[in-house]
Parts: C-alpha cells; sequence; structure tokens
C-alpha cells in the first residue's frame, strides 16, 4: 500500500533549481531513509512536502492530492515534522513548546514524550532557548510524537546527542514506526541500518535510487557511489 | 489632603488612559513583534469615529461602540490585505505602518479640515463627584473602570487561550508554527483586529477627555504610548499597566510640587534611566 | 540554577581535548565561560597564564582565543569570502582604520582562501553564507574559527551534521590546524569514533561535573563513563 | 527578537562601485545654475531661477542627510528615531553662534558640537540595542525638542525659530540673487557627504558594520568590539548630519524647531526606504525625491492639500511592491 | 525693474498641516479685501494686482523656499502667514532681498520693528494683553497669574503681561506655564485655586482648550477668581464649554464688533459670518493695495506709502505707526452667551498702544 507518492517535485530556491523532479513513492508503515550526500535536497524535500518551499509536481497523501495544500492543512492530514535544525521556539517554555504543537481533536501523548525524555518533564518551565542542543533536539522530536500522525518526516534525528541518547531515539523511533510511517533524513548509516526498511537516496536534484535499505547499506559499492562513504562500523 | 487625593485619583486616570493608548501598541508589540505606528491613526480614526455617529446620533455610547467595531474592522482588513504580506520581514512591517500615520493622518486632515471638532459627551462625566473633599471628575472613574477591564480581559484572553501561544511563537519562526498544523493568519488577524479596537477605545476615550478630537491626537499619543510600552518592558502587558501608573502618577505630582511643569521631562527621563539601568524595562523578558 | 559545578581543566599548549558527556551536561556553557558569553559565580579562567575571567568577549578573542558555535551563527548577508576575510581581519587588527579601504589585494583575503580550501569550500566562496545547506554552513562555521591562527580553538560539535563523507575531511582540518600551527583545540563531540581518533585526552562531563579526564583508552574504560555516557553502544 | 538580523534578509549587501556616471552627473548638477532651460511642469521655473535653485538646494541637503541616516539604519543596522537631533544641532549652533560671534565661529562650533554631542549621546544609547536604542534616541531627541520649544534660556527662539543674522553673513551667502552659490555649497555638502559614506563603508570598519548588522554577537567572538564600532558608525553619521544641519540652515535662512520634531526624522526614514535602504545611491535618490514632492505636491495639486497624504500613500504601496526602493529599479537585481 | 503695467503679490499662508483653518480664513479674507480696495477692478494705481497663493504648510523651510522662489520671479510685494514661526523667517528675507512684506495674522511683538520692509496686518501680543487689563482696570499691588502653555505664544503672553501689568502696573505676576503637551490639568488648576490671584490670564491655543477650560470649572477656579482670556475662532467658541458665560474676554475680531462699511464688504464678499483672521486677510489686502498705488512698483515708494497711514479696516480705525509698523488699531472686550459673542466694550487704538519698538 502507497502511503505517500511523489512525482516530478520541483523546487526553486532563490536562482537555484535544487529539486529538479523529485519522484518516489513511500510504502504503509516502517521506516524509509532519504539519504544523500551534503546539500543534495533532503531537507528540502521535505519542506517542498510539507509546503513550507515553494513546490511544483504530484504530492498524493493517503489517495488525496495535496500538492496545493496551506502547510496548516497537509499537517492537519497527520503529517509530524521534526526539522533539521531543531527549530523550537526559543522565547516559549518547554511546556508551552509542547502546548502548541497539540493538534485539536485527536489524543495527545504526553505519556509516550515524557517517558521517551524525562528530562523534559524536569524542565517543563525552562525557556527552550536557554537548554542545550540535545535537549532541544529532544523537543523537537517530541512535538512530533505528541499526536497521532499519519506519516512523521523526522530530519537528522540524531544530530548533536550524545551515544546513548541517539539509541534512546531510535529506539523510539522504531516503536513508533510499528504505527506511524516514517521517512527519515540520516547522516548516522548505522542509525538507518538499524531503522530502515526502505531507502530513497537523491543525487542532483533527482531520486536516483530507491529500494531495500539492506540492499544499499549491504553493497560497499552503492553506497561509495551515492553517499560518498565507506561503509563504517 | 485633598489636594493629594485629587492628583493621585486624577493621576489613577492619567494612568488609566495612558494604559488604554499603550494597551493595543503592547499588545501587537509583545504578540507580534510589529512596532505598530499605524497605532497613532488608530487613535485618531477612532477619535473621529466616536464623532462621527456621536454626531448623528446624539449617543456618545454608540459612537464609542462604533468606532472599536469600525476600527477593528479596519484593522483586520489592514493586516490580510497589507501587513500579511510582510510576515517574516519586520523593518518593512515598521515601515508600512509607518507610511499608514503619516498618509491616515493626513487624510483625517484633508476630510475633516484642521480643526478640532467638538466631541459631545453625556453630562454626567463632566460632573464631579467629591472624595475626602476633592472634586474629582467622574470621567477619570469612567477611564480607570474601562482601563480595569480591558486588562483583565486581555490578560484572560493571553492566559487562557491559544492565541497567545501561537502568536508569540508566530513571531519566531512562522514556517514552524504552520509546520504544527495551526493556521497561523487567522490568529495574527484577530490580534491586530483587536489592537485596533483599543486602539480606538483609547482614541474615542482621549476625545471624550479632551472635549475634542483633532487630526495629530494619534500622533501625539502614540510617543507616550511607546514610552509606557518600553518602560513596562518589551512584551510584557502587566508592565505596560505598571508602567502607565507609575507615568500618570509621577507626572501629575510633579506637575503639581516640582517645578513648574516638569511633567513632560520627567517621563523622558524616567524612559532614559530605565533604558540605561534595566534595558529590557520594568518587566519586560531578559532578551527574546 | 547551578549549571556547572566545580569544574577545574587545564589544558596544554598544543593539545587536543574532547569534552563529552550527555546532552546537558554543561559543554556548552563550558564554552560560553571560557568565551566570555556567560560570567561564573565563582572560579577563574586563566589564559596562558594570564587571568581573564572578568574580560568582555571581544578581549579574549583578542588575545587568540576562537570558537565555533553549536548552531550556526554566521553573517548570512555577507558572502561566504566576506564572512571568514572578516575573522581574518579582525585577528589582524586595524579593523578600526576607516582610512584603510578594503582592497582586493588583502593578505586576510589570501588567509580566508587559505581557510576556505581547507575546509573545502572555496567553491562557494561568492555566495551568500545565508544560501550554503547545513552541512556548508558547518564548514565555514569552522573556517571562520581558525583562520585567525587562533592560540586556543574552541569546537562545539563541529561535524554536527555534516554527512559521513565530510567527516573525515574535518577531522583532518582539526588536525592539520593543531599540527601546522601548534594550536591548543579543546572541542565537543558526539561522535565517538572522532573524539577518540583526535583527542590526546577525553573529558567528560556530567551534570555539570568533570567524571573523568584522561586519555581516550582510558577514559572509555571507566566504569562511570560507560555508564553515564556511553550506554549501550550502537 | 534581534531587528538587524531580521534586516538583513530584506537588505542585500550592497558593494560600492565606482564608474564614470557619478563625476559626469555631479558635472551637470554643478552646471544647473548656467542653464536657462525650463522644465515645465515639474519645475516651475528655469534651473537658473532662484526658486528653482533653492529647492534643489534643499533637496541636496536632505539627501545629504538621508544618506547619513542610512549609514547607520540600512548599512549598520541602528535604526534611531532621533536622528533630526543631529541636524537640528546643527542649525541651532550655526545660527546661535552667528548672531553672537559671526560666521568661522560659528563654522567652528558646529563643527566642535558635531563631534561632542553624538560622542557623548552615542555613548550612552548604544549600551543598548534594537528597539530599546531606538526608544533611546527617541527619548534624547524628545528632550532635545522640548528644550528648542520651551527655550529655557531664551537661544532658539522657541517655536517661532531663529533666523540668521544675516549681517554677519559673507554677501555671497545673502540674497535671493546669491542662489546659484548656496545651491553649489548645498550640492557640494552632497557630494562631500556621499564620498565620505562610500569611502567608510569601503573601508575596514564598513564591513564590520555590515557584519554587526547580521550578527552582532558572532562579531564580538570574533574579537572585535561592536560597541566601538557602532559609536565610530553613530558619529561619523551624527557629524555629518551636524554639518548637513549647519548647511541647512544657511540655505534656509534660520533654524527652526520642525527639525526636532519626530516626524522628521521618520520622514528621514521614509526617504531611504523610498530610495532604497543599504543601497548605493538609495539613501540619496530618496532624499531628492521625497523632498521634492513635499515642496512641490501642494503646488501641483489643488485637489490634495495634504502633501503627507500622497507621501506616505507612495511610501505604503513601495514598501508592498518594490521592497528595494526605487534604487533597485535602476539596477538589475544581481546576486551579492 | 521696469515700469510694466502689473505687479505681481504673492500670498503665502497656510493651506495644509496644523493651521490650514487660520490659513482659509485669511486667503478668503485676503481675497475681500482685494475687492473691495481696488473696487473690483483688481488694478491699483493703474497697475494689474497679479496675485498668487502658495501653502507654507506652517513651515519655516517650505515658507522660505516658496519666498526665495517668488522673489526670484520679481515679486516685489509678499504677504501672509498665520504663523508667527513662518513671518520671523520670511521677514528677513524681506530686507535681504528689498522687497515688501506685509506679515498676515502672526501675532508674535517681535515681527513689530524686526526691518524696515516688513509690516503687519494683524494685532499683536502686547495689544491683546492691554485689552485684558482693561478688565480689571487698576493692578497695583493685585495678583495676576498667567495661565499659559510653555512655547512661543505662551511665552510671548507671559512676557507682555509681566510687562504691561508687571512693570507698568505694578503688580505681582505669577505665570504658570504648562507644557504643551500635557493632557491633565488638574494640578495647574488646583495651583491657581490655591494661590487666589485677582486676575487669571488664560493664553491658550490648541486642541486642549476645552479640556483645560472644563479643568479649571471643576475645579471651581471660576469661584476663585476672575478670568480672562482671548477670543479665537469662532470654532472653537464651543470648546469653552459651560464654563463660557464667567470669562471675560478680550477680542481681536468678531463680526458682531463693528459694522463699518470694510465689515460689511467683507462679510458681503464671504456670504457668511466673518471670522477673526478675515479680517487680516482684507486688512493685508488694502495695504497692498494702498503701498502699489503709492509706489508702483518702487519698494521704498511703497514703504513710505504705507508710514504713517491712517485706514479704516474690518475692525475701526487702524494708522501704520511710522517708526516701527506697528499696525495701531481698535481691541474689543466680549462676552459669550448662548456661544454667541456680544460685544462688551470697545478700547480705541491709543488705548493699546504697544510701546514703539525702534528699526534696526
Ligand atoms: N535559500 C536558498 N537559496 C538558494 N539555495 C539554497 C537555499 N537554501 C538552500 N539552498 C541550497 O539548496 C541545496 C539543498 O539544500 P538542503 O538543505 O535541502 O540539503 P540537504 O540535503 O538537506 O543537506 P544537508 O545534509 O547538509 O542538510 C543546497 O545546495 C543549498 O546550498
Ligand atoms: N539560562 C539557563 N537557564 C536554565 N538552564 C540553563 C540555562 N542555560 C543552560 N541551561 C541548562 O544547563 C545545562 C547545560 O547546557 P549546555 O548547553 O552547556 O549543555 P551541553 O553539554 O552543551 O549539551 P548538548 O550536548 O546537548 O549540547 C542544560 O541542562 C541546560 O538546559
Ligand atoms: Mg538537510
Ligand atoms: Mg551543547
Amino acid at each position: 500500500m502507497t502511503m505517500l507518492a511523489v512525482r516530478e517535485l520541483h523546487v526553486h530556491l532563490g536562482e537555484s533549481h535544487v529539486l529538479q523532479g523529485v519522484s518516489f513513492e513511500i510504502r504503509e508503515g516502517g521506516v524509509t531513509a532519504l539519504l544523500g550526500r551534503n546539500g543534495v535536497g533532503k531537507t528540502t524535500t521535505l519542506r517542498g512536502l510539507l509546503g513550507l518551499a515553494p513546490r511544483r509536481g504530484s504530492i498524493v497523501l493517503d489517495g488525496a492530492e495535496i500538492s496545493a495544500l496551506p502547510t496548516h492543512e497537509v499537517v492537519r492530514r497527520g503529517v509530524g515534522y521534526v526539522p533539521e535544525n531543531r527549530e523550537v521556539f526559543a522565547g516559549l517554555t518547554v511546556q508551552e513548546n509542547l502546548r502548541l504543537a497539540e493538534r485539536p481533536g485527536g489524543r495527545h501523548h504526553y505519556d509516550l514524550v515524557y517517558e521517551l525524555f524525562p528530562r523534559l518533564k524536569e524542565r517543563r518551565a525552562q525557556r527552550a532557548g536557554t537548554m542545550s542542543g540535545g535537549e532541544q533536539q529532544m523537543l523537537a522530536l517530541a512535538r512530533a510524537l505528541l499526536n497521532d500522525n499519519r506519516v512523521l518526516l523526522v530530519d537528522e534525528p540524531s544530530q548533536g546527542l550524545a551515544p546513548h541518547l541517539v539509541a534512546d531515539v531510535a529506539d523510539a523511533l522504531a516503536r513508533v514506526a510499528e504505527l506511524v510511517t516514517i521517512v527519515l533524513v540520516e547522516q548516522n548509516l548505522s542509525l538507518v541500518r538499524r531503522l530502515a526498511r526502505d531507502a530513497v537516496v537523491l543525487d542532483q536534484g533527482r531520486a536516483v535510487w530507491a529500494g531495500d535499505a539492506g540492499e544499499l547499506l549491504g553493497d560497499p559499492g552503492r553506497t561509495r557511489d551515492y553517499l560518498g562513504v565507506g561503509v563504517a562500523r | 489632603m485633598s489636594t493629594f487625593v485629587l492628583l493621585t485619583i486624577t493621576g489613577l486616570g492619567l494612568a488609566a488612559l495612558y494604559f488604554l493608548v499603550a494597551s493595543g501598541l503592547s499588545l501587537i508589540y509583545g504578540l507580534m513583534d510589529v512596532l505598530n505606528f499605524a497605532h497613532g491613526a488608530f487613535l485618531t480614526l477612532g477619535g473621529y469615529a466616536a464623532w462621527l455617529v456621536t454626531d448623528a446620533t446624539g449617543s456618545f455610547t454608540l459612537g464609542l461602540v462604533c468606532a472599536v467595531i469600525g476600527c477593528a474592522a479596519l484593522a483586520a482588513l489592514m493586516e490580510t490585505a497589507l501587513l500579511r504580506r510582510l510576515y517574516g520581514s519586520h523593518v518593512p512591517q515598521v515601515l508600512l505602518t509607518v507610511g499608514l500615520l503619516l498618509a491616515v493622518t493626513a487624510l483625517v486632515r484633508q476630510v475633516f479640515g484642521s480643526d478640532a471638532r467638538q466631541l459631545a459627551t453625556p453630562a454626567w462625566m463632566n460632573e464631579v463627584t467629591e472624595i475626602l473633599g476633592a472634586p474629582i471628575p467622574n470621567n477619570r472613574f469612567l477611564l480607570i473602570v474601562v482601563a480595569v477591564v480591558v486588562y483583565l480581559a486581555m490578560s484572560a484572553f493571553l492566559a487562557r487561550t491559544r492565541y497567545g501561544l501561537i502568536i508569540r511563537a508566530g513571531v519566531e519562526n512562522r514556517p514552524m508554527v504552520t509546520a504544527l498544523g495551526i493556521d497561523v493568519r487567522r490568529a495574527f488577524t484577530l490580534v491586530f483586529a483587536i489592537g485596533g479596537g483599543l486602539a480606538a477605545l483609547a482614541g474615542a476615550l482621549t476625545g471624550a477627555i479632551n472635549n475634542v478630537v483633532a487630526p495629530d491626537q494619534g500622533t501625539s499619543l502614540l510617543i507616550f504610548a511607546f514610552i509606557v510600552v518600553i518602560i513596562g518592558g518589551l512584551g510584557s502587558f502587566k508592565g505596560s499597566a505598571v508602567a502607565a501608573v507609575l507615568v500618570g502618577l509621577l507626572q501629575q505630582y510633579a506637575n503639581f510640587y516640582g517645578l513648574v511643569g516638569a511633567g513632560d521631562l520627567i517621563v523622558v527621563l524616567l524612559l532614559a534611566a530605565v533604558l540605561l539601568i534595566r534595558p529590557q524595562g520594568l518587566l519586560g523578558r531578559a532578551s527574546a | 540554577m547551578r549549571i556547572l559545578r566545580e569544574v577545574s581543566l587545564q589544558v596544554r599548549r598544543g593539545e587536543i581535548v574532547a569534552v563529552l558527556g550527555p546532552n546537558g551536561a554543561g559543554k556548552t556553557t563550558l564554552f560560553n565561560l571560557l568565551t566570555g558569553l556567560r560570567r561564573p559565580t565563582e572560579g577563574a579562567i586563566l589564559l596562558e597564564g594570564r587571568d581573564v575571567t572578568r574580560a568582555p568577549v571581544w578581549q579574549r578573542a583578542r588575545k587568540g582565543l576562537a570558537r565555533s558555535f553549536q548552531i550556526t551563527s554566521l553573517f548570512p548577508s555577507l558572502t561566504v569570502m566576506e564572512n571568514v576575510r572578516l575573522a581574518a581581519q579582525a585577528h589582524r587588527g586595524g579593523s578600526l582604520a576607516l582610512w584603510r579601504r578594503v582592497t582586493r589585494h588583502d593578505p586576510a583575503l589570501d588567509e580566508a582562501g587559505r581557510a576556505l580550501d581547507l575546509v573545502g569550500i572555496a567553491d562557494r566562496a561568492d555566495d551568500l553564507a545565508a544560501d550554503l545547506s547545513h552541512g556548508g554552513k558547518r564548514k565555514l562555521e569552522v573556517a571562520l574559527a581558525i583562520v585567525g591562527r587562533p592560540v586556543v580553538l574552541l569546537l562545539d560539535e563541529p561535524t554536527a551534521g555534516m554527512s559521513a563523507e565530510d567527516v573525515p575531511e574535518v577531522t583532518e582540518v582539526i588536525r592539520k590546524v593543531r599540527d601546522t600551527l601548534g594550536t591548543t583545540i579543546v572541542l565537543v563531540e558526539h561522535r565517538m569514533d572522532v573524539a577518540v581518533g583526535l583527542a590526546d585526552r577525553m573529558a567528560v562531563m556530567h551534570h555539570g561535573t568533570l567524571l573523568a579526564c584522561d586519555t581516550p583508552e582510558r577514559v572509555m574504560a571507566d566504569a562511570e563513563v560507560q555508564s553515564a555516557y556511553l550506554g549501550e553502544a550502537l | 527578537m534581534n531587528l538587524s538580523t531580521l534586516q538583513a534578509r530584506v537588505l542585500p549587501a550592497a558593494e560600492p562601485r565606482a564608474s564614470w556616471a557619478t563625476p559626469a552627473l555631479l558635472v551637470l548638477a554643478a552646471a544647473l545654475p548656467y542653464l536657462n532651460v525650463q522644465i515645465p511642469v515639474l519645475f516651475d521655473g528655469a534651473f537658473s531661477s532662484p526658486g528653482v535653485l533653492h529647492l534643489m538646494s534643499l533637496m541636496c541637503v536632505m539627501a545629504a542627510v538621508a544618506i547619513t541616516y542610512d549609514l547607520l539604519f540600512g548599512f549598520t543596522g541602528l535604526l534611531s528615531f532621533g536622528h533630526g537631533l543631529y541636524v537640528a544641532a546643527g542649525m541651532y549652533t550655526t545660527a546661535v553662534a552667528l548672531a553672537g560671534q559671526g560666521f568661522a565661529a560659528a563654522i567652528g562650533w558646529t563643527l566642535a558640537v558635531g563631534l561632542v554631542l553624538p560622542l557623548a549621546l552615542g555613548a550612552i544609547c548604544l549600551r543598548v540595542s534594537g528597539i530599546a536604542f531606538a526608544m533611546a534616541t527617541l527619548a534624547f531627541a524628545q528632550a532635545g525638542a522640548i528644550f528648542v520649544v520651551r527655550d529655557p534660556f531664551r537661544v532658539t527662539g522657541g517655536e517661532l525659530g531663529l533666523a540668521l543674522a544675516y549681517e554677519r553673513l559673507p554677501e555671497w551667502l545673502v540674497g535671493v540673487v546669491n542662489a546659484p552659490y548656496r545651491y553649489w555649497m548645498a550640492l557640494g555638502l552632497l557630494a562631500l557627504t556621499a564620498a565620505a559614506v562610500r569611502w567608510a563603508l569601503a573601508s575596514r570598519p564598513g564591513r564590520v558594520w555590515r557584519a554587526i548588522r547580521d550578527n552582532e554577537g558572532r562579531v564580538a567572538v570574533l574579537g572585535l568590539r561592536p560597541y566601538a564600532f557602532k559609536l565610530m558608525a553613530f558619529t561619523l553619521s551624527s557629524f555629518l548630519a551636524t554639518l548637513a544641519g549647519m548647511v541647512y540652515a544657511l540655505v534656509a535662512g534660520g533654524a527652526h524647531a520642525e527639525v526636532t520634531d519626530s516626524t522628521f526624522t521618520l520622514g528621514l526614514l521614509v526617504m531611504v526606504v523610498l530610495g532604497g535602504s543599504g543601497r548605493p545611491y538609495g539613501a540619496l535618490i530618496g532624499g531628492l525625491v521625497y523632498t521634492y514632492l513635499s515642496h512641490r505636491l501642494g503646488e501641483l495639486s489643488t485637489v490634495i492639500g495634504e502633501p503627507l497624504l500622497v507621501l506616505g500613500t507612495l511610501f505604503v504601496v513601495l514598501v508592498l511592491f518594490l521592497p528595494g526602493g526605487l534604487a533597485s529599479l535602476t539596477r538589475k537585481k544581481g546576486k551579492a | 525693474a521696469g515700469g510694466g503695467d502689473s505687479v505681481k503679490v504673492g500670498v503665502l499662508t497656510s493651506t495644509s498641516g496644523l493651521v490650514a483653518g487660520y490659513g482659509k480664513q485669511f486667503t478668503e479674507g485676503f481675497k475681500a479685501g482685494l475687492a473691495y480696495a481696488t473696487k473690483g477692478t483688481n488694478k491699483a494705481g493703474g497697475k494689474t494686482l497679479e496675485v498668487t497663493y502658495h501653502d507654507d504648510a506652517s513651515d519655516p523651510a517650505k515658507a522660505t523656499a516658496a519666498a526665495t522662489d517668488l522673489i526670484g520671479k520679481g515679486y516685489k510685494v509678499l504677504t501672509g502667514t498665520v504663523s508667527s514661526g513662518v513671518a520671523m523667517q520670511v521677514a528677513p528675507l524681506a530686507a535681504q532681498n528689498k522687497i515688501l512684506y506685509i506679515n498676515g495674522a502672526a501675532a508674535t511683538d517681535a515681527i513689530t520693528g524686526i526691518n524696515d520692509y516688513t509690516f503687519r496686518s494683524g494685532r499683536q501680543t502686547w495689544q491683546d494683553v492691554r485689552t485684558a487689563e482693561s478688565f480689571v482696570g487698576g493692578v497695583r499691588g493685585k495678583k495676576v497669574m498667567v495661565f499659559a502653555q510653555d512655547y512661543a505664544f505662551g511665552q510671548a503672553n507671559v512676557a507682555a503681561v509681566q510687562a504691561v501689568l508687571g512693570k507698568a502696573g505694578g503688580a505681582t505676576v505669577t505665570p504658570v506655564l504648562v507644557p504643551l503637551k500635557t493632557t491633565d490639568f488638574t494640578p495647574f488648576a488646583r495651583q491657581i485655586v490655591d494661590a487666589k490671584p485677582d486676575l487669571l490670564f488664560v493664553a491658550w491655543a490648541g486642541e486642549t482648550a476645552a479640556n483645560m477650560w472644563q479643568t479649571l470649572a471643576q475645579q471651581k477656579v471660576f469661584e476663585a477668581t476672575r478670568v480672562v482670556t482671548g477670543l479665537a475662532d469662532r470654532a472653537t467658541f464651543g470648546t469653552f464649554g459651560p464654563a463660557a458665560d464667567k470669562i471675560n474676554f478680550l477680542s481681536h475680531y468678531f463680526a458682531e464688533a463693528t459694522s463699518n462699511e470694510a465689515a460689511k464688504a467683507l462679510a458681503k464678499e464671504l456670504g457668511s459670518t466673518p471670522d477673526i483672521f478675515h479680517s487680516d486677510g482684507f486688512t493685508a489686502a488694502q495695504m497692498v493695495v494702498r503701498a502699489v498705488e503709492q509706489g508702483g512698483d518702487d519698494v521704498s515708494r511703497m514703504i513710505t506709502g504705507l508710514e504713517g497711514w491712517a485706514f479704516t479696516q474690518p475692525k475701526g480705525e487702524a494708522t501704520v505707526r511710522a517708526e516701527d509698523h506697528a499696525l495701531l488699531q481698535p481691541m474689543f472686550q466680549a462676552k459669550l452667551s448662548g456661544g454667541v459673542p456680544q460685544l462688551v466694550g470697545t478700547l480705541t487704538p491709543d488705548q493699546v498702544t504697544p510701546p514703539v519698538t525702534p528699526t534696526k
């Protein structure tokens, strides 16, 4: 069952044509990794899906075309987003950040969030801007996990997290992935290996490979070609 | 003693007026980070709207209500038609509102002439009530009551509804708020309308105190509103209230006890002192 | 709230020290204290033997203290080159010279060019910093910090958000900076491989205190560190 | 939020470029008093007529003031609501010293005041930044306005202003027939101001000013003290504004209280944005156009009595549809 | 110069800005006066008057720009402005360029005797104050307070009261000067009540007047002292509120005060009740016509033609004093009842003659 189908997605930013017709499909459930070198447009793809970047092309979510909808309508169809730079509201407290993220009409999983990140519970009254980098990342994840989602778009969640937290986050995402479809952008390949079922690789503004994640990461030639790395560890 | 009572109560009346003048500005500045010069335009328009309706119907109350509703609608229109295009770029927003202030003031002068227009208020407002031997004009009580009501209502609006949060977050990072599934635009329009309505209320009441409305009443009140908002602290509604009381009382006492006419200098001095000692204002957040 | 408690750390000239610790342990706060963005409630900070505890930010930078930021902090409306040139100019002095025009033949420009080369974004020199991708900005951040040939270099998660491809490059740059310039480097790093590979010593922080500070091998073996920080390795 | 970083997103980094056009235009402008040519509608008389020369003198002076304002606002990111104070300081110092001590002393005093006043006030105001800075400058300007209008020491003439003691002026500055000399003086001021600001922006501190506009905190971490640079920009800009105030007084024949009003500084803001803030020539064009319109609109139109109605509306339209200002019309949009 | 058969006259006044209303009156009055003085021919001494009207927006910079433009175009006669600030900057231009300037309604005493080329068509503050004095007769040994706004207009009134009632009249004069942007006048009213003066002279302009009068009434100032103030334009008659009938008004001009030939002509030309500054415009036109009749286009002959000239203006008989160009004119005492002004008494020009300020 296809959850999300992207066809010929184009995004222009300033003068550069960043996405030049990206097409891929995401299966329902599980984690699909969106991979590629720095600056190929992974973040831009996610932002395009949400309508945060001006886009052209077709985006079908759950059978409905959403490419003309404003961002908040897309989100209300059950799309959660964890942005690359955390983008927590620095002037608001942790609790206010979470309250703001509550989508009306659904359940709000404070229990899950506080269980995953007890730190957030302790720091409810602290202004998000004064929290450490990693704490902010937790908050950004929590904001998305708070609601019932159909799809979760997660951009580099492990960035700036201490190793044991990376493990925790991985566990959390794995748990969530049983209920929700996750699109994951991640540089940490061991995390990808552990979580992802499918993978899509972007290069030069296009999707150049799609398929089984294990197959991609298990093939040193492909990884070198697409991701520029010999697989470590 | 009766002099002190007189000065204190009229000082509070003055404070109430300053607070009302500043409240809309404070709300919009605090929530949306827009230094809204057009607030001055609404202060003027509110006064003129009240005058027009009062003149036509003979009812000041009706004039007041119409002014508030009319200006709220106009502010909403201004937000949707003009300001909305400029979110994310604060300086152009300030500039836009500067342009509106200049244009609207000139328009009012062009249409209604530069002479002040007399605003008829109910007789009881201009009578006095003696308290401890001090004859207090009744309209000062009206000001104080309205200011308290506005303060309570706005505090409840900010604390009890999500709008406060949405807007504070939206100012910081508008796209991210929409990415949480929230229609930021509606919230912004609402707040702007409230700001416009508050300005109209203050403008009409200023007209009632002065007994006249004049084309540049907005521009001169605006400076006071700025000063009150800054002394009170950026983004603090409560701060504006505290600052208004401080300024109102201080001014009144200075004008009576101090050197002749020290009232305006003392406000400027107070502002300078606050900026130097506590730049974020009395109750302002350290920096947002 | 007390964020750091009795942290004492001495770093020798030319040494690379990696600061590790779970999120919120106080690593960035430590950097903010060292650079002067925050003031300690108690204690002293000595730079090359001189007390700089109360010196303002810019003065410490003048004395050769440079840093990069965990959350990218650049001049978005200047070009990449101008960003670095500004940093180069800052350490060369004479920035207040109103009569000195910025010319095309400027030693600071050459230095800036070399720094961009070093971090590998020389090809983006004429783009606005705002238009770089995240990884690009991280590299620019490092370039800004090293161009002044600082005596002490503080790097807050220099590789955060970089693709695996670029990490070894940046690691190499950091090592080269130390080797060629003799710069003392303190870095915060969550990537174990990078930290272990670079550091002469590793300092582990936890709840605002310094848990351990020793060679990588010994720190990695420390049981307390294991439980506090590494958890089950992935 | 921080005003200066926000602004950065709308303002492109300008790269002042020299070209042959500038000297050519300057020569042409200097030759205008010899041109017995009239542009109908636009000007109400030939270029050589005193009325037109006087208007153009005012345009030059205001353009110079606008340039100094843009140095602060457009290039350093300092939003001041009190810039008029320094223009007023120049005007009043000139008028007062002229009456008391003569022309040479007036120039001397104006230069001194132009240096000391902004250094002192800038040192205080710059302790805060963003909106607080804007308000601090506003507060001092208000204090200045109160001083001028209330005139406690009976030196400023209050709201009546202070006409120049013209008998103490050199003859070539007095009388309508000498309008060309005043025009050349104003043009000279404009050229000097534009050149000084352009030079400053291309200098080392000039780069730092723009960096401060973008990200002040980071500048400090690079080892540069933002306060010193901001004070430098503030003093330079205000000094040049004081100088312009002196020429303004000489052109207008006296000092007047309107300059101390906060709407004067708002007018400067409008000029700068009208032209295009943070762009070469932007403030210059804006200053010329705004001053021209505010003087001529009343005369040109009988329907519209209030020039500010047109100017305010024009300003709104511009902010919405041409955020780069008039200067962005002449230049293709290029990167950097 | 050339002996052409027309003379250009520039009327410079506010048609926009703060005092546009006054400017409108002045202009209308000027047109009426021109028709009256030239008997509808628009000619004086055989020369056609080419009159043009210009806005000064009560901004001195705009005014001097317009004046420079006109002078450059060969205008020999300028008149107008209702703003003292503008008048003070235009007057020196007249002397510098040797043209005739007949100031409009600006009341400042400083215009009198400012230079040989400047005349005035309205009253000056000194004359206002002298009229105020007439309400109490002798003030020797009495306590007089001046309640005014702390800027040029108010300060000038304070100075005049100190000179007329204090120095010359022997009263103790206490000023109460209020910052311009004051919203609540209670403290000042209280100060006045506490001081219990024998006479309170109020000099006020602007939009806070109504509030100020109301506060005086509320704090029972009228019970504590006798209050005198100037009667301004008709639009402000309502601002006095219920206190109006307790105030003694000194008046520069109101339509009900006179009914001479000039006043009738003014009312007829206007087709409505003339207002305070209509009279000044009318007078300015009379003086322009006189100047051209006497001097053609020779400015120094215009000046000698005006000096010492006695004529009938809407206010009554007026004389241009040769020494300092003060306009000696009658002044009025008035009261308001039901919003309509009534004449209480007329002061002859020599009862309110200002001291001579010889021109420099
Ligand atoms: N505002 C902009 N204007 C022009 N180009 C831009 C803009 N923002 C981003 N880009 C460019 O678009 C390209 C894609 O950026 P994007 O952030 O999507 O990359 P990414 O794959 O997420 O990279 P990373 O792994 O570094 O996060 C980059 O080359 C970047 O330089
Ligand atoms: N102004 C403040 N008020 C309250 N708590 C603060 C403030 N500033 C920092 N903290 C807290 O201090 C702790 C240390 O923060 P710091 O940024 O130094 O962590 P860190 O070690 O750099 O973590 P990370 O690896 O996640 O970046 C965090 O828990 C943070 O929330
Ligand atoms: Mg990315
Ligand atoms: Mg950190």
